[in-house]
């Protein structure tokens, strides 16, 4: 399946561009979809730990089952204020 | 609870936010906090701060925040205003206003939807450094 | 440490008040608090409140709030007016502005002082009561 | 010596007036003082335990000795804001 990423803050400078599809084995989670962009985009991998990700507008953990559809955004953390 | 809520590039315009706060006659406490961009970012001088926010799922958290704020303080009304984009130093990036029956329930709701705000709402900073005079600029 | 005091009948001019704040490059965080008469005193409706000051005592004591403060947190102002006199119900009769780096401190000074004022600041309340509908004037 | 003494809020009232002198051995206390008020206001006898008590613009408890010229100040607990 597809899922689409998106990448916010300095994950843009670090993956280079500001979103991106990635093809997954459904059933895949957000952890797979983590390992995954790690090989393509090194420059993120050196951030994982910190990484937040949100599908649609909601925080999600690393064990969330990604569905087809599903729009993922990853970002460092918020610094609003 | 009223609630009012916008995340915007306009300058915070503090007067016109004013005049549409509403009071009933049963509330006593008002509570205001700005947030302003300082002069110094991690302890180096810079111009501006650049936020950048993740537009529709900033406002749903926010949204959450305002749910939870309900459920756990008496209050009338939250109003909050967070500027986007570039905002120079020594201007207001964040405007908040709680209307509650007492002050401690003001003022405790007031700082803690700034707490949690800085916790979850997906905004982020970037610091327009401050040109060092005397330094040629960069290739 | 700025310090702006005024206790005085006038009502409290917030716009006046917010065109002469001063917030130097450094500072990040702005609290204002403001008490609102509320309709209703021990339960019973009310139209005003009547204060008074022992003006000469409430001022000293406000000043040795001021300087506790300054000891206590990093304020680079506080700005406080009381209002004395009749304040009619739905309108302020307190109105305090501290300015520090952060946030913490702002709201931490803001609402101490606050707390303490209404503690050691000699100033008192008397209501103005409502008179219910339908009654005729006692004897 | 005589001390003058002043009175704030419903203290007027229970009193009937807004201030008065009170003449006192040298050496009295604030406390001999509330005593001898007590006698003449009896209105105020009742408040006695909350009483408030400043000399000039400073708190003084009731052990406070009184010197002539002193100016106090009794009144109910404060209730500004």
């Amino acid at each position: 399946m597809a899922v689409k990423v998106f990448f916010y803050s300095y994950f843009k400078d670090l993956t280079g561009c500001a979103e991106a599809t990635e093809n997954l084995p459904s059933g895949s989670t957000v952890s797979d979809l983590l390992q995954a962009l790690a090989t393509r985009f090194p420059g993120l991998a050196a951030a994982e730990k910190s990484v937040l990700v949100a599908v649609g507008v909601e925080y999600q953990d690393r064990s969330y089952v990604l569905k087809e559809q599903d729009e993922v955004s990853l970002f460092p953390p918020v610094q609003g204020g | 609870m009223r609630r009012v809520l916008h995340i915007g590039p306009e300058a915070i315009d503090e007067l016109a936010l004013l005049s549409r706060r509403r009071v009933s006659p049963d509330m006593g406490a008002v509570v205001c906090f700005l947030g302003f961009v300082r002069a110094a970012e991690d302890g180096a001088p810079i111009d501006a701060l650049d936020y950048e926010s993740f537009q529709r799922m900033a406002e749903h958290q926010f949204h959450l925040l305002f749910d939870k704020l309900e459920v756990q303080w008496p209050v009338a009304s939250v109003r909050l205003v967070h500027r986007i984009g570039v905002v120079k130093v020594n201007e207001p990036s964040l405007w908040v206003e709680v209307v509650a029956p007492h002050r401690a329930e003001a003022f405790a709701a007031c700082q803690w939807l700034v707490d949690e705000m800085k916790r979850v709402v997906p905004i982020w900073k970037k610091p327009v450094p401050r040109p060092r005079a005397g330094t040629p600029a960069g290739p």
